[in-house]
């Protein structure tokens, strides 16, 4: 009964949040948790210290969608922004919700 | 009361001595932060309690009155990031989109720098007329807009300026302090009286508790200062002396008053760092945030805060009794 | 004073001025909210503040006042979700689970209109009985009980009310205001003098910065109008006038004076948008917070924080003038 | 010396964060771990726009227990609340704790 | 006023009251909480104001005035985390960890009380030397210091002072107690003025709902009450009646006034339970929170809220008859 | 191009926040990404009650790191502290990143 997806975490500086979530619904995907987040990473390069660290974007995706985000971050993301994100297999139930 | 004896009222207020503390416990890393909710709160409180009190002020003064300092404003608001741009380029290493992500945020403005003068001043007995809020209003974004343009011709890629726009004037910043103006102009004094003691009693402890924050803020941009090389640090200092000059004639030249004009200066000399930083970031990538923010925040906020509130009040009394 | 000037006057306040800007935001998709430990800390900050008050004026009230319009309050919180239970049926979409949800709301009351209208009657002069607090709070639990009473005959399944009611009696609000109570009732007002600075002084700013919030949160609620239904918007203007007329009758007869009876009108017109919501999301999860949100928090709440308040004092005048 | 565990996250309107909390505990599992967080999904209907997003419930539980837990989400939650789920495989160092 | 009326009124005081609210809240299993950065922000503001308010009275202090009390406050410091560490060997059940960890917590202080006492004195007309909050932040680290240190000789490991010391002086606790004592020594009473409102007036307020949500976090100890044993109870109600009398002796002796002397016993009585569990917990994590905590925040601080302040000044006023 | 990782998750008590970061960074992390967490589980004996709850600590880390880390938790947080911790499989795009 449970079916197979892809998990996509995406950690950004705040001041992204609204693109983000934009960038992540056109490119399919149907839902999306945040939650705020401090962190460290090897660029550590930011704006906004004062406008309150990073988020953390979690969305369960099908596969194919989880390759149309990465290649969004690829893009759009990582060459300028504090961006890190990695992809894990997770199990859902209702499959028409993601 | 002379100009060392000011300087070292100023040094030895309240909200400074915060800084100070602040810069302190980011030198010793103490793990002291005021938690973000808590930052962003007084961030609105401060926004909009000045925006009310200048609205309130508004509705008490005439339109002829306030007519040529606006005007005077928005010309400081179109020229000042314009010198910046092309004053930074003495500085070599400077690419054209840093020098454009500077300009914004020079030619921009910082509101803890205008309340801590207004306060200030008024403590030594200086008159700050009430509609000041208005100019920081109106300086606040052309600035931006300005610097943004000017980064752009050091871009390989289009920028789209629509969205850029939309995300300038719908930030925080410039939302709560017009829709402040709004409410105080409606309320006027009557209804303001009902919540002074909310905006006016408490702003200077809310103030010093702010400037705790900046404190250990900036002081985490001055390991950065090393990078930033030398020649910024005297752009720091010696730009907002000139901008800042250029505001208090403004001032004097529009028909302010000493404690007015002084404060155009130091709304003129003062670079922001909260509203330029988010939109520079979404708009700018390219540029380097370790430059711009350290400027701001980490060289001329503190100046400003310690040495150009003083300063600019005495050009303003140099240049009254200059009779200009 | 004349109705319209005085609408006018409530209109200008700086809280309702605040609300409408907050509306604004949400219009123009700014990313303006308060945080949301800020929103409860002011929760916690009005309903403890408010309590306190109110227990000190019972301390300071005699019993045979009192008891009558104790008596007349809990007769009001178990009529009007009645009333408004049957009065639903005309909306023929209602499902019964949604009146009874409707029920639950419209019987509870509001905190913040309750508040706004206390301080807007006294910045016009009209007095109003410290112990109108006990009556918020004797009013705030009653209706929802009735509401979810109601609402169980259509449902398929068992409810379980010792878990509702223990989370119903044990939610914040309640527990906060009754808490408020005791400690005014035993500190009185000497005990209350230290603490009058921070819950009495601050409190019309306090609020105007939580109604920004409550606009903004409001402003959402409106794009679910059209989903709603005429129906809905015209009964969440109606029938807190026939509540408010019922209440501010009540208060009359009861022995309050113009004041406290317009303030007793205003309670029983009021919707409630905190504890309500979120005893009935947890007990009665068939109903859709899209109806009952919109109309107690999109619909009564502005209509009542803007004009309800006004017209509650003129239909106490009124009634005073006629004798009753 | 890793053994193998399953990783349950849960997001959930805050109002139900009492609730769920003692449903998980009731099914068997030793422990949680909750952060506030924010998001949307493809029901979003929501109540208590006031009284603060989703809560991420995530935890750590043996297969079976799993089983259990999606099964409650299935028949008490999925139907009324706002509310998302996934599973994954996660490994742990000390059995008898999870 | 007669002792029993003195202790009547600080039973009612609003603080206190909160306080009990908040045990309240704990047993019945409400969600009530104050949010974490409210709570944060908070002890930033109580420890910063009391800092700066000690400073400006320390500016305004002369330095042989001074001098005695500090000495003798160090030596309090010292001797009691001993005397505790020693007493509690009569308590077979704990380890010598244990032991260590009570005593620093016993041998630190708690602001909250301080505080709490400062406020109650001053409402019943009794005088507080200004400088006694240099004395607050003297009496916090070394006791913690010492504890530590007993607690050493129970453990099989190497300690690492270093890290263990630079984390106690850089807690936020003692840099902002510091930290606001020098603003307040340079700001002095001409800077303080303009800050006096929010540091000030708001504090009872403040410190109440800061109560509220103690008292929540106490009541939640106390279910471990039971397993702490009969034995840490009356250590936690004994020891402080003796701590707190070497304390109003150390005042009286080194020329505090009543008040002073009343203050200074609260102090010492007081067991403190932020810097030093936090300090604890780092460097000692075989000690047990459910002993330490229970004991300083489950017993003490109730014990001395409620009942320690006066039976303090009921000493302090004997001590004083009695001529000493 | 996705490239095989470690992700683990670690709860632990924030007073220790200053204290794990260090280490997770001496063992081989190049980053790590942190948010507040409240929780239960089988110790649910703590300190700071007052000093707010845990923070959940998360490092993408290549196997051999991951294993240093495990070991440092085994060693120095298990014994003393409300500590929890998990491990699992994650993909990520830019190898010299983690
Ligand atoms: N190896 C990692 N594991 C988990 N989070 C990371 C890692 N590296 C970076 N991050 C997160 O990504 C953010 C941006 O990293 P950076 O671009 O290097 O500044 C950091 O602030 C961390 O929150
Ligand atoms: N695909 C998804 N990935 C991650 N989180 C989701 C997803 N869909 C929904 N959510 C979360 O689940 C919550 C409830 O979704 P919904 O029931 O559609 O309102 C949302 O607010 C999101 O936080
Ligand atoms: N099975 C679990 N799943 C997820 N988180 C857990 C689990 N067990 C414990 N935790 C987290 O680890 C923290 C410490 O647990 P403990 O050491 O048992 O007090 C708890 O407060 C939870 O946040
Ligand atoms: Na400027
Ligand atoms: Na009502
Ligand atoms: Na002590």
């Amino acid at each position: 009964m449970l079916k197979d997806r892809k998990l996509i975490v995406v950690v950004v500086e705040a001041a992204l949040e609204q693109r983000l979530s934009k960038d992540i619904l056109t490119r399919g995907a149907k839902g999306f948790t945040i939650t705020h987040a401090n962190g460290l990473g090897p660029r550590n390069q930011r704006a906004g210290d004062l406008e309150g660290g990073n988020i953390r974007l979690e969305t369960v995706v099908p596969e194919e969608i989880s390759l149309k985000i990465l290649e969004l971050l690829k893009t759009s993301y990582f060459p300028h922004y504090a961006c890190s994100a990695w992809v894990s297999d997770v199990q859902i139930l209702r499959e028409d919700r993601y | 009361m002379d100009i060392l004896s000011v300087a070292v009222q100023n040094l030895t207020s309240a909200p400074v001595l915060a800084f100070a503390l602040g810069l302190l416990a980011a030198a010793i890393k103490t793990d002291l932060r005021l938690p973000e909710p808590i930052y962003q709160a007084i961030s609105i409180y401060l926004l909009l309690g000045i925006g009310i009190k200048g609205g309130v002020a508004l509705s008490n003064a005439e339109f002829q009155e306030v007519g040529l300092p606006i005007l005077g404003t928005l010309l400081l608001g179109l020229t000042v990031p314009v010198l910046a741009f092309f004053l930074l380029k003495l500085l070599k290493k400077l690419s054209v989109v840093d020098r454009g992500a500077l300009a914004a945020h020079y030619g921009s403005t910082s509101l803890v720098t205008f309340t801590a003068a207004v306060i200030f001043y008024e403590s030594v007995s200086i008159s700050v007329e009430g509609y000041l809020t208005t100019l920081l209003a109106i300086l606040e974004i052309p600035g931006i807009i300005v610097g943004l343009m000017l980064a752009s011709r050091g871009l390989r890629r289009e920028v789209s300026w629509g969205e850029s726009f939309r995300e300038i004037l719908t930030g925080r910043s410039i939302f709560l302090l017009a829709g402040g103006l709004v409410i105080g102009f409606l309320t006027k004094s009557t209804g303001f009286a009902g919540i002074e003691f909310f905006f006016v009693a408490l702003f200077p402890g809310v103030l010093t508790l702010f400037l705790l924050e900046l404190g250990i803020v900036a002081g985490r941009r001055l390991k950065d200062l090393k990078k930033a090389g030398i020649g910024l640090v005297v752009f720091g200092i010696v730009f907002p002396l000139l901008s800042g000059t250029l505001g208090v004639m403004t001032g004097h030249l529009t028909g302010l008053g000493i404690g007015g004009a002084a404060t155009l200066g130091v709304l003129s000399a003062s670079a922001s760092y909260i509203a330029a930083p988010a939109a520079v970031r979404l708009a700018l990538p390219e540029a380097s945030p370790g430059i711009y923010l350290t400027a701001s925040l980490g060289i001329t906020f503190p100046f400003n805060l310690t040495l150009g509130i003083p300063i600019m009040l005495e050009i303003s009394k140099f240049l009254e009794s200059a009779g200009l």
